[in-house]
Order: structure tokens, then C-alpha cells, then sequence
């Protein structure tokens, strides 16, 4: 005698899935569940219902930054995303600017921007070695990525002081200037990357069993992308054209001319594809800004205090839009914080996805890994 | 700016509306009457086409006795982002969900419910989210939660 | 009783050590060692990275015996809902079966550890369909989600491959005319079975990739869904017994496909060497088909058990029938071999 | 540009050219290195250790405000007339705000990271023992130093120094 199994639907009634489901724990400890769990129910291939469990690394990160003035803060943020730092940054360090009123220098923005698309190439790759490997636990392409993320990570190190965890924007600025043969090195870098990209596609975006496992699963059509508020490559690739560098240009993204890339198709290949051309479209951007740094000083003096007020600052991280909603009381230390972090957002559509189309267990790890989730993000 | 729109804004919003203000370009702040939010936030997303949620949450005023809370909501037909903010009383703080408006709210009202101790009513999945399901010590992003004994449990070790 | 025992016993002494210690065991757990150590460093070297370099020298070749020392050293953990005899027996018995195939396997001329009477072939398949079995005992002994789940995709996998695997082989069986292997041996002498048989051979190399349960077709023990199938509650010796079992079980079937394709212990019919005929061959052959499978594994995603099953019933049965009919076509043409 | 409307290559490109792609890889040189006996060099601005300059320090405390994890704490020092700088690693998160903020420049990385210990105590830095620390007295093992490059075909390790020496 088995009680019928009920789940969640998307508009709060409990509907009644059937009998002989089981619920499945894929995490905490699981090889594809990172810091998380998975509650999948399931009746041992069909999968009917996938509930995102988040906050085991929930750090409190909003409350920590009403207690440090602005600079201290840098360093908290960034530990929400370790692959992706700089990215985070700037929305902390935007959203600081915005509230008080100053407009850093030109060659900062110059030097933001570089630092930002190579971290969101270095974001990418993790995510496609994540999304082979979820697709095959083929760690071939897992350690190609991560090997290949190296000359990057060297290359911030040599310009930031660190491999990743910059602190390297400050309000106003950034913290100090480009280092003598840190261009050169980085145009050989984009030389020698070009390359390895057509390898990654060859080896598997164009890999006929990588499309078969993913093709025209986990579809997530435009109106339910803008409904359920889906972020970043994610979004472009169901055929939403919003970037948020393009639709509200912020560091030197104005000033740049580069395409988005869009997908129609709105599956995990779609997915999984964008973030290849992605890496492309940023090797572009930050071989433009090489050619187009102006000179001049890369930071300007901040003002102790802001005026009171708020804002609502909006950054394009790698794993989607982020944005930080800062309100000023006209202290040193900010009143309250709220960021809403990609992953935040992202989670909730694999949440729902289930419930509009057919996945079976093994879909799962793809699935989420498509997604490109990130639990540190989520939690804070 | 955005006059054209604000204007909109107010006849839709009504007696409802409390504050409106857009100080740039692409934010438009709204602030309504608790009561009429799901109704005012319904015609945003039918009239104007604020369809895509990119958050929520709330501020804790413990002198005015109100929590604030907001959704920020950008608009795929006109690229703007608009900002619905309502003050709700804190000691019994309550509020109609706008999961039935907008289904990405979910997570960030849930969130908002735990840290805050918002009770959003017609919530679909109220429960736990990033604090232990057991968390019996408050909300933390409540200005008055006390931090001074965390402090002393792992701030200074040495 | 027991004097039968004995006199048995020793009457079939060297059939026994032969089985049971040289070349039987010896090879076997020679083979892991080396299969387990040239994985590791093959691998590691398609990652761009080095491999074991600590134990054993520069090469770590020594790495498996630490590895397997730890692991032995290790608690054996039975789960409290576990049916602990049934979990232990799977456990020892899994890596017999894929060791009973190799039996039949000729190595050389001659060298054969156990002649099964002109019918090797067909008792190789026999005790092949034991392996799901112990599959379904080990994942319902666990008494564990994910061990059940991955002991009934066994199940699925095994009889989607090996149906077509076999109906490949009954190709070689009617060209050959013969069910012994060692017959099948000698008469590729002058020509490898696969360019007669190509079209069985794709079937059959795309089978054995199932029944090795090998990336693409690892969907048992798919460790991103369920963490190592129906192994997932194995510790210490008895999960290295597991581990053994799927080294050894590759190895049967990469012989089975050499010695049915690819001439056996037959050096290459181009320059064809007297002295050299039999046993270097043979692992000459073992070396290059595991590099190649060792290539695929992390060449490719894994399929889902719906596109596997279909594809052995779909695609892989339909063509091993094909290759029947086109192979007794042939032989009514040609005339065999 | 549309998803899957853009043009793959055929069936039998799909299939093979991954294998030949992995395949290929086999001829590469690694990209790892062995660590605890070749250490790679850090870069000029490597944010690592902290070494505190006692002659120079005023004992402005600047440092202590600056500190976002409160990883700074002020001794006095025998001999000395103001209170030093004290770090603790185990809270130091090396983003170098301290380095930065230093009005006397006192304060000044290196890249040495190699900074364990098995108590909590050992990881804490008086103002005294804020010294230069060689390589060797925390690795003993290492035999080589390298540093990265990027060459036509990729990143390179090329060797810096042989020996212990730093």
C-alpha cells in the first residue's frame, strides 16, 4: 500500500503525481551536486518534479556588508563566486559609484572591462567542462578547460595580484595600472585561445552523441525565460536578446561594438553552445579595448560619505545578469544591500522545468549543468 | 524623464499610488498602498509590459516601524527597469504574494520570508530556504537581530 | 567422500593450477595491474596531465598496489538495510564470471586453459548472461535507491547488447562453420574475419561497447546520476573486487572480439612470422584495442538507457540479421574459408 | 544567428573528429607540474605573505582600520616605543588592502603562500616574527623553481632556478 505522491505546482495548488514515485537525493554528497541537493522525484527513470535545496553555504553576506564601510566590503562580495570575481565586483563596486555620485576614470573602465572578459571567459570554460562532464563524466574536456583557464588566471595574477579574489575595483577606479608585458602576453593569449576554441567545438559541441543527449532537451521557451526570470546566456539562448552590457552599458561597454548571441532553440545545446560563442565574442571585446585604452590616471578620490538615497545597479556576471539594490542612509557604511545573484534566479527554472516537459533521470545532471549553477552565488 | 510613462503609471495606479519618481533613465521607482499591490502590479505587467522578474526584497526601517519591500521588474518591450515598492507594519508584517503575477518572484519572497519575516499570503512553497530548517533565532536581516553572540562564538579565536 | 575429494584433486592437479593460478589467475591479475596502470597514465596524458608519478618511479607503476593495499586496509561497511549475505556473494562472485569467459580464450596454439568440446563460443555467451544477474543480486542486496536504479538499467543495457552482439558472432559462426574459437583461430590465418565481416563487426564492436559498460554506454554505473550504479554501497576489498570485475570483464571481451575479428594469436597474414606466432600477438592486439577503448571513453558523452535500448533494438539487431543473411549469401557464392 | 540553424559539419565529422581531437592530445606535453618539488614563481604583484619593516612602521593602526576581516590586531614590542602590527592568517584573506593603505610602506607582500600549520596559534604573526621567510624553511622538498609563459602553441613552464636557493 503506497500513499500517492504529491508535488508543487507552479501556482501553489498540490497536485497528485501518482504512485510508486520515490524521491531521490542527488546531493549533498554526490558527484555532480556541488554545495547543494537535488530533491528529484522520481519512479527510477521519469522524472517528475526537481526541488533546488540551496543555503548550505549560506554565509550571511548581506548582513556582513551593513557592518564594513564600502572598501571592506570588496572582499566579502567577492567571495560569493570564486571563478568569477571581478564580474561580482562590479556590481558591488558600480552600485557604491552610482550612490555616490563619482564616475571613475576612462582607463579604469578600459581596465575593468579587460579584467571582466577574462573572467568571464575563465567563467565559461568551467561551465563547459562542467557540462561535459555532467554529459559523460568525461573529464577530458573537464581538465582541458581547466588547463586552459591557467594562462588566464596567470594573467590576472600578473596584472591583479591574485588568481582569482582581485579586490582589484575600488570606487572609483581600479587599484593600480596595467604592468610593463602584460598586453603582449595577453594578445598571444587571445592567439593561441582562438585556437583552442574551434578544438572545443570539434570535440564536443559539434560531438554527435553530446547533441543527441542534449538537442531538444530542457527547452524553456521566451515567454516562460522573461517569466521566470532566467539570466544570462541561459536567457539568449531561449531567444531573449537582453545582455545587460549592451541594453545598460556600464565600465567601457558603451564605447565598444560587439554582437549578442542569441539562440532560438532554448535547450541545453542551445545552452551549452551560446557560452562557446560567448568566449568568442569576449576575445573580441578585449582586443578592442586594447586598441582603444585611453591614457590618463586609473582612479579617482572617493568621498567618505555617500549621499542618502538608492540604486539599483545592474552588471552582467557570467552566469547572468546580477544586480545590487544599495540603499544610503549617508553613513560610511551602507544601509542595506540586496543582491540577486544569477544562480538565484536560474535555480527556479530548473525548479519548474519538470513540470512542462518530460526529463528523465539521467537528463538531470545535464540539465542543471546547462544551466550553469552556481550554489555559492545563490546562497550569499 | 519618462514622463509619458509615469503619467501611465499614475492613472493605472490611482488613490493607490503613494510616491513615483524616475531619477534616470532606466529606473522608475513606484511606491503603492499594501493593499493594492497584486492589483497594481497585474496592469503593470498587462499595460506596460514589466514582465521579467529581476528581484525582490525588503529594508527593515525599525524607527518608522515599517519594513519596505520591493520587486524590481524589467520590461522586455521598453528596457527599463521598474522598481514596486510597498511599506508594510512590522510588527505583523503581510502581504498579498505576486507569485500569481510574476512566477520568478517565488524564490525571492521565500527568501524574503525567512530573513525577514514577511508572511506572503497565496505563497506557493513557504518554507526553509538558506537557513537551517530547524532556525529558531530570528530574522536576520532585521536590524535588530543581535549578532554580538555569533561574535563570540566564532568571531575571535584567539 | 573426501578421498574422491583428493584423488580427484589430484588427478586435475595441473588442470586446476593451470585454471587456477598459471596462466589463469597470474595473467588475469596481471593484466588488471597493467590495464589499471596504463589507464591511468594513457588518460592522463589525453587530459594534458601526468599521471601517477610517486609510487613506483618516475612511471608510477606501483600506484595500484598502493591503492589496493588501501583499500583492503579499509572497514568493510555493510548498510544496516543491506541483506549482508547476498551483498558479500555478489560481491566475490561478479569477478569469477568475466574470469570463467577468459577460460575458453586460445592464447597460442595449444594454450588454452579450459577446451569446452568444439562448442567454446556458445559457452561463452552462456555464462556472459550471469554477469547481469549478479548485477540485479548486488543492487538489490544494497537495498539502496540509486544501487536498484542502476542494477535494472544493467538488466536493460545487457539484453538490448548482447542479442545483437551475438547474432554479430553467429555471422563469424556461419562463415568459420565452426563454434570452437580455436578453430575460428586457424582459419583466419590467411585472412582476418573482419573484411568478411565488416558489417558484423560494427554491430559487434558497438554491442561490446555495451557489454563492457563503457562510455557511451556506461549507464549503469553513470556516476553524474548515480554516483557508481548498483557499486555505490561497495567499501574496501569488496568495491576493489568490483573494480576487478569490470577490468577482467573488459578484458574477456576484448579477446572474444580479437580472436573473433581480428585473427586471434595469428600475426597479421601479411608478414606472417612462425616464431613470433601466438601470445605476443595476441597482447599486442589487448594493447591496441584498449588504447583505442580507452580513447573512446572519453571521446564521447554517454547515451540515456532509452537511446541505448533503442539503438540495440533498433538499429544493431535489424543489421546484425542483415549481416546473417549477407554472410550466408556470401558462403553460398564464395564458398567459405 | 539561430541555434540550431547554424550548419554543423556531417554525421561522420561528428563522430570521428572528437576522437581524432582527443586522440591528438596524447602528444602533448602536461600542463601540470610536480608541485612540492617544483614551485612556480609568482608574479611581481603576487599578494601573498605579509613582511612588516619595524624600523620603518609608525604604528599608525591604518592597517587595522583598513582590514576587512579584522585579521590585523596591535602589540607592543619590547624595545620599541609604538605597538606593531600583529596578522593572523587564519583570517587574512591576502586581498592587500593593508599593503596598500601602509603610509610608510612598511608593510609589503611576497608570494610566498605556503603558510599551514597544525594549531590555530602557529598561524597568528607577531609583529616580531613578521620577517622575510625562505622558501626552504617551509618547503623543504623543493628542487626547482619555474615560471609561465605563453608561447605560439601554448603556455610553457620554463625553468627559473634550480636548486633550493631562491
Amino acid at each position: 500500500m503506497t500513499t500517492p505522491i504529491k508535488r508543487y505546482s507552479p501556482f501553489g495548488e498540490i497536485e497528485e503525481v501518482g504512485e510508486g514515485l520515490f524521491r531521490l537525493n542527488v546531493g549533498p554528497q554526490h558527484p555532480i551536486s556541488g554545495q547543494g541537493r537535488f530533491i528529484v522525484l522520481t519512479d527510477g527513470e521519469r522524472v517528475f518534479d526537481i526541488e533546488v535545496d540551496i543555503g548550505y553555504s549560506h554565509r550571511g553576506i548581506e548582513k556582513i556588508l551593513e557592518y564594513k564601510t564600502f572598501v571592506q566590503g570588496i572582499v566579502p562580495v567577492e567571495r560569493m563566486v570564486m571563478l568569477d570575481t571581478s564580474n561580482i565586483l562590479m556590481g558591488y563596486v558600480g552600485a557604491i559609484e552610482k550612490v555616490m555620485d563619482i564616475e571613475p576614470p576612462p582607463r579604469a573602465n578600459y581596465i575593468r572591462t579587460i579584467i571582466m572578459e577574462m573572467n568571464r571567459i575563465v567563467s565559461h570554460l568551467y561551465a563547459l567542462g562542467l557540462l561535459s562532464e555532467s554529459a559523460a563524466w568525461n573529464p577530458a574536456v573537464f581538465l582541458w578547460t581547466t588547463a586552459d583557464r591557467e594562462p588566464f588566471l596567470d594573467l590576472l595574477e600578473m596584472l591583479t595580484g591574485a588568481r582569482w579574489s582581485y579586490s582589484f575595483f575600488v570606487p572609483g577606479g581600479v587599484r593600480a595600472d596595467i604592468p610593463r608585458g602584460f598586453i603582449e602576453r595577453l594578445k598571444a593569449t587571445l592567439d593561441w585561445f582562438e585556437k583552442r576554441i574551434e578544438v572545443y567545438e570539434e570535440a564536443w559541441i559539434y560531438n554527435e552523441l553530446f547533441r543527441m543527449r542534449t538537442e531538444g532537451m530542457g527547452v524553456v521557451s521566451r515567454q516562460n525565460a522573461i517569466e521566470w526570470g532566467l539570466a544570462g546566456p541561459n536567457l539568449r539562448a531561449s531567444g531573449v536578446p537582453y545582455d545587460t552590457r549592451k541594453n545598460e552599458p556600464y565600465a567601457a561597454y558603451g564605447e565598444l561594438d560587439f554582437k549578442i548571441v542569441t539562440h532560438t532553440a532554448g535547450d541545453s545545446y542551445a545552452r551549452g553552445w551560446a557560452r562557446v560563442e560567448e568566449m568568442k565574442v569576449s576575445i573580441d571585446i578585449i582586443r578592442q579595448a586594447i586598441d582603444n585604452m585611453p591614457d590618463g590616471p586609473v582612479r579617482v578620490r572617493m568621498p567618505p560619505r555617500p549621499k542618502p538615497g538608492e540604486a539599483l545597479f545592474r552588471v552582467e556576471t557570467g552566469r547572468g545578469e546580477m544586480n545590487v539594490y544599495i540603499v544610503s542612509d549617508g553613513k560610511e557604511k551602507p544601509y542595506r544591500i540586496k543582491i540577486s545573484p544569477a544562480s538565484f534566479r536560474n535555480f527556479y527554472t530548473i525548479e519548474m522545468l519538470p513540470k512542462t516537459q518530460e526529463i528523465l533521470l539521467a537528463d538531470v545532471p545535464v540539465l542543471i549543468y546547462s544551466f550553469d549553477p552556481w550554489f555559492l552565488d545563490a546562497d550569499r | 524623464m519618462n514622463e509619458d510613462i509615469l503619467d501611465r503609471i499614475r492613472s493605472l495606479a490611482g488613490e493607490a499610488l503613494v510616491e513615483i519618481k524616475s531619477p534616470e533613465d532606466k529606473r522608475i521607482y513606484v511606491k503603492v498602498k499594501p493593499d493594492a499591490v497584486v492589483d497594481v502590479a497585474r496592469r503593470l505587467k498587462d499595460e506596460l509590459g514589466f514582465d521579467m522578474p529581476i528581484s525582490a526584497g525588503g529594508t527593515d526601517y525599525p524607527k518608522k516601524k515599517v519594513i519596505e519591500l520591493f520587486w524590481a521588474i524589467w520590461s522586455s518591450t521598453i528596457n527599463k527597469v521598474l522598481i514596486l515598492k510597498c511599506e508594510v507594519d512590522r510588527d505583523s508584517p503581510s502581504i498579498e504574494s505576486l507569485t500569481s503575477v510574476w512566477p520568478g518572484v517565488q524564490k525571492f519572497e521565500r527568501e524574503t520570508w525567512e530573513l525577514l519575516g514577511v508572511d506572503f499570503k497565496g505563497h506557493p512553497r513557504l518554507k526553509p530556504l538558506l537557513l537551517p530548517e530547524d532556525w529558531t533565532e530570528g530574522y536576520p536581516l532585521r536590524k535588530d537581530f543581535d549578532l554580538k553572540p555569533y561574535r563570540a562564538k566564532w568571531g575571535d579565536r584567539i | 567422500m573426501i578421498d574422491a575429494l583428493i584423488s580427484f584433486v589430484n588427478e586435475n592437479l595441473g588442470v586446476l593450477f593451470v585454471i587456477a593460478i598459471f596462466p589463469g589467475l597470474a595473467f588475469i591479475l596481471g593484466f588488471v595491474i597493467f590495464a589499471v596502470w596504463y589507464q591511468r597514465k594513457y588518460l592522463a596524458r589525453l587530459m594534458i596531465r601526468m599521471g601517477p608519478v610517486h609510487c613506483g618511479g618516475r612511471m608510477g607503476w606501483l600506484q595500484l598496489i598502493a591503492d589496493a593495499m588501501k583499500l583492503v586496509a579499509k572497514e568493510l561497511i555493510f548498510p544496516r538495510a543491506a541483506n549482508k549475505t547476498l551483498f558479500l556473494f555478489a560481491s566475490v562472485v561478479l569477478p569469477v564470471i568475466p574470469a570463467a569467459m577468459i577460460a575458453l580464450i586460445p592464447f597460442a596454439p595449444g594454450l588454452i586453459i579450459y577446451d569446452a568440446a568444439g562448442v567454446s563460443l556458445l559457452v561463452f555467451f552462456a555464462i556472459s548472461t550471469l554477469f547481469p544477474v549478479v548485477s540485479v543480486i548486488r543492487g538489490w542486496a544494497a537495498n539502496n535507491k540509486f544501487t536498484i536504479i542502476g542494477a535494472f538499467r544493467n538488466i536493460y543495457l545487457d539484453i538490448a547488447g548482447e542479442i545483437p552482439v551475438f547474432l554479430a558472432s553467429v555471422g563469424v559462426m556461419i562463415w568459420a562453420g565452426t563454434y570452437d574459437l580455436n578453430e575460428i583461430v586457424l582459419k583466419q590465418a590467411s585472412m582476418w574475419f573482419i573484411v568478411p565481416q565488416f558489417l558484423g563487426f560494427i554491430v559487434f564492436f558497438i554491442g561490446f561497447l555495451a557489454m563492457i559498460e563503457k562510455v557511451p554506454f556506461d549507464i549503469p554505473t553513470a556516476e553524474t546520476e548515480l554516483i557508481y550504479g548498483p557499486n555505490t554501497e561497495y567499501s574496501g576489498a569488496m568495491f576493489l573486487n568490483m573494480m576487478e570485475a569490470d577490468y577482467i570483464n573488459l578484458l574477456a571481451w576484448t579477446l572474444l572480439m580479437i580472436t573473433l575479428y581480428f585473427g586471434g594469436y595469428n600475426g597479421p597474414p601479411i608478414f606472417a612470422d612462425p616464431v613470433l606466432n601466438g601470445v605476443f600477438w595476441i597482447l599486442l592486439k589487448l594493447i591496441i584495442a584498449i588504447t583505442i577503448i580507452f580513447t573512446i571513453t572519453i571521446s564521447y558523452a554517454r547515451l540515456r538507457i532509452d537511446q541505448a535500448v533503442k539503438m540495440g533494438w533498433n538499429y544493431l539487431l535489424p543489421l546484425s540479421i542483415l549481416n546473417i543473411l549477407l554472410t550466408l549469401a556470401m558462403k553460398f557464392y564464395l564458398g567459405g574459408v | 544567428m539561430a541555434g540550431s540553424e547554424v550548419k554543423r559539419p556531417g554525421f561522420l565529422a561528428r563522430v570521428v573528429k572528437p576522437f581524432i581531437h582527443v586522440a591528438r592530445h596524447a602528444l602533448k606535453s602536461p600542463v601540470t607540474h610536480k608541485y612540492p618539488f617544483e614551485r612556480i614563481k609568482g608574479f611581481e604583484r603576487t599578494r601573498g605573505y605579509i613582511t612588516l619593516n619595524m624600523d620603518t612602521c609608525i604604528g599608525c593602526g591604518a592597517c587595522g582600520y583598513a582590514c576587512p576581516d579584522e585579521a590585523i590586531y596591535f602589540f607592543p614590542v619590547e624595545g620599541r616605543k609604538y605597538t606593531y602590527p600583529a596578522i593572523d592568517y587564519g583570517k587574512c584573506s591576502f586581498c592587500g588592502l593593508c599593503v596598500e593603505t601602509c603610509p610608510t610602506a612598511s608593510l609589503a607582500h611576497t608570494d610566498l603562500v605556503e603558510l599551514a600549520g597544525y594549531k590555530y596559534e602557529e598561524l597568528v604573526y607577531m609583529p616580531s616574527e613578521l620577517k622575510p621567510i625562505n622558501i626552504k624553511e617551509v618547503l623543504p622538498e623543493v628542487r626547482r623553481f619555474l615560471i609561465t609563459t605563453m608561447t605560439k602553441d601554448g603556455p610553457k613552464y620554463i625553468l627559473f632556478k634550480e636548486g633550493g636557493e631562491d
